[in-house]
């Protein structure tokens, strides 16, 4: 394991191989964890008719950053596959709602959990589960349910990652991963849940056997290239949000 | 509605608020729900859980005082209470899934007497924004909601049945609007309390089904 | 949070309240991570027509430990639930074969990814899932299985349990608990299903506040009661494993 | 077969052991798949996982090196190598079940010339061992089998078709014997290597289905 050294020395060169098509999951919840620097290097490498996996479809953060919403509105995208697929307010217009509406891309939409699971359970080798949530919405119409000790639930299916984009916070060259606070959030479901888990990191990347066996948040095994996040400006690191006037 | 008579919306979470018992793990959601860690509830002691894994966040931080890399679900910069905990996005659904959670606060745009309740999709939309508001209305022991009582133009919010698409059905523990604290009962909501100087008539005037005393 | 202090004074008191016919889950795997010293107090206590769930049925370990067939010898075991119901050597006999054979105490035996994987579902509210495990196999015979994209897979159900004994290396005394090393095996998976969670932990217990919030492995959420291993010969530790003559 | 021909148990894991690549991901068996470990493979970095959830465990630890909480597979007090990383059960089979085993050694009493093997319940046991071993078989991208190529009384374990429950159907890649190296190939297997000194004749009169040299 010494030996295998995972560093690639550019977002670019991380980001290369990815073709058109490629289904991808971004981790981040809000700002924290969210792989701004590999965003914007997709953006650049310009692969195409993509199937984009994460917790919203972006573009809603102030300061505006490169999220998937940047990928969408540079034509990148065929399918987004979001727990959130319009605004929580009805006031708020996001990018993404223009070409959803004209019918230029096309939307899942999977309550959050679900949508954890479903890659935790593709990352685990479980093809489909029973849940109970969206059991009686609209979500679950004409889908498959089963009553399990009395009560319904609803079958949902694995959902598997070509590339996962992760953000961390420490990381050794063999790709073990620490997360810092609730930059964690989807990052380690995803890296389970994909062929290919390319990481952007905040700190040096350190030898590897310098970190405890028992830290580890993310094993290596699940890690298949990292990059440094260089300081700003030439990085892009989590902003101070600023709240929007109503 | 008059302005001055009824609760103002921190008077509406704090009303939830006092329902929570010590030691309970309780999730809230954006906005109103919010406001419910601003509630003086004596020396009871609530761990707050958020949706990105963080279990026992404390108040939003302070200027200067924010970690970047530290959110609730709302994606505002919060602290952390000793004894904190922080898990994965798989892992902090099972907590809730899992049925560890003992109350989940959300708003909504409509409340039925069924239990039901809608705050996903509003009329005529392509889009919806779940996040974890189906997960938690299914799987959290109790679901109050916090809403208006009425919409803006005046139509009820206390329904019925639920005109929009619903989030979940029959899951809704306690609602509290501008006029009270209402409990779903079937056929009716009950009342639980009254907000000051509002009385059952101005209640019923004002909800889309019975409304028991 | 800070209030909560979960720490009890006893390994009796700990187990005190267990009744007849509980479903009860014992972490460790070999000698690491198991709660030997509740072992032994649940033993004394004498709750009797217990489920008892964990990687082995015990008695195969030299130096011999506490594990649950003490429980099994003690007359106080009505099923077992186990990846290993006989020796893996036939020339081996366990105290447990004696019982099962007698049909004095029952056994189910599961494939030991599908039981830490049934407990995690217990843990996670999802009441079934299906796994490629045991297809085809006499254990999979008369059950339900489903073909999901040209595979076949067999349903499994939830497992959950009324208590949970773990072992963990260190822990606060709101119960937020890390393991060292192997020790982890099946108890952090044990903890999410249970009910009830009793932990025996190594160190002195830590005030709240004591352990980085990215370094707990099982969230004190999930634990109720903890009880300090005083040093030998009162507290049980592991032992160095005697290699048995053959 | 006489005691001087042939590999010896060693022997029979350095022929799997040669078969592991360069960065794979590696789960061995309690008994004689442990002694792939003690083989020379050059360059080649392997990566060993345990069902404990040990990543990357390194040799057995020696006398006043154990860690007491340290194990594999088998129990025994093993040593870390650098970069290793430790995962809880659940965590761990999500590994060998989400397919990042590149290849599982084990023992096995049958093994059919199908791809079917026996190793977890011997004729006429009420109970059965299967620890592992049927997520591994199921789910590993390579299941290697070592084994004696006969029982003690001289029946084949090499067969057409196992007599003894099997662990997982169609899954073998290869079984070493102490008389070669062989794969499973339908209604035969098929010879990949002979051990020194061991003829095809003499294979074929131990081996209880057709052998294709």
């Amino acid at each position: 394991m010494s030996q295998r050294n995972k560093v690639v020395a550019s977002f670019a060169e991380a980001v290369r191989d990815i073709p058109d098509g490629a289904t991808i999951g971004f981790g981040g919840f809000a700002m924290p964890g969210t792989p701004f620097n590999l965003i914007r290097a997709l953006a650049e490498q310009g692969a195409r008719n993509l199937t984009l996996v994460a917790n919203t479809t972006g573009g809603a953060q102030q300061p505006r950053m490169p999220d998937i919403a940047l990928l969408v509105e540079n034509g990148q995208v065929r399918k987004v596959i979001c727990a959130f697929t319009a605004a929580t307010r009805a006031s708020d217009v996001l990018p993404f709602t223009k070409y959803y509406e004209a019918g230029e891309v096309e939307a899942e939409l999977v309550p959050q959990g679900t949508l954890a699971e479903r890659m935790r359970a593709a990352g685990a080798g479980i093809p489909a589960f029973y849940t109970p949530t969206a059991v009686g919405t609209e979500l679950a119409e004409g889908r498959e349910t089963r009553v399990i000790n009395g009560r319904e639930y609803l079958l949902e299916y694995a959902l598997p990652l070509d590339y996962a984009f992760v953000r961390a916070h420490r990381a050794d060259a063999f790709g073990n991963l620490r997360y810092w606070r609730s930059q964690r959030n989807f990052n380690p479901v995803m890296a389970m849940a994909a062929r290919v888990t390319i990481a952007e990191v905040d700190e040096e990347i350190l030898p590897v056997g310098a970190m405890d066996p028992d830290d580890v948040h993310t094993p290596g095994i699940f890690v298949h290239r990292l990059v440094k996040v260089p300081p700003p400006p030439e990085g892009l690191w989590p902003q101070k949000r600023q709240e929007r006037n109503r | 509605m008059s302005g001055t008579k009824g609760w103002n919306r921190q008077q509406m979470a704090d009303r939830i608020a006092r329902e929570f018992q010590d030691g309970w793990i309780v999730n809230l959601g954006v906005g109103l729900p919010t406001l419910c860690s601003n509630t003086d509830i004596g020396g009871r002691e609530v761990i707050y859980h958020s949706e990105n894994g963080v279990i026992g966040y404390g108040p939003i931080a302070g200027p200067g005082e924010e970690d970047l890399n530290l959110v609730n679900a709302g994606g505002q910069n919060v602290t952390l209470k000793p004894g904190a905990a922080v898990v994965h996005h798989a892992d902090s659904f099972a907590i809730i899934r899992g049925g560890r959670i003992d109350a989940t606060v959300m708003g909504a745009y409509e409340v039925a007497c069924n239990g039901d309740f809608a705050n996903w999709k509003v009329a005529g939309a392509k889009g919806g924004g779940i996040g974890g508001a189906m997960d938690l209305a299914a799987c959290a022991r109790r679901v109050f909601i916090i809403l208006e009582h009425t919409t803006r133009d005046g139509r009820p919010r206390l329904v019925a049945r639920c005109a929009l698409p619903v989030t979940a059905r029959g899951v809704v523990t306690l609602a509290a609007t501008n006029l009270g604290l209402f409990e779903p009962a079937g056929e009716a909501f009950r009342v639980r309390d009254l907000a000051p100087g509002v009385t059952l008539e101005e209640v019923r005037a004002a909800t889309g089904c019975p409304v028991l005393a």
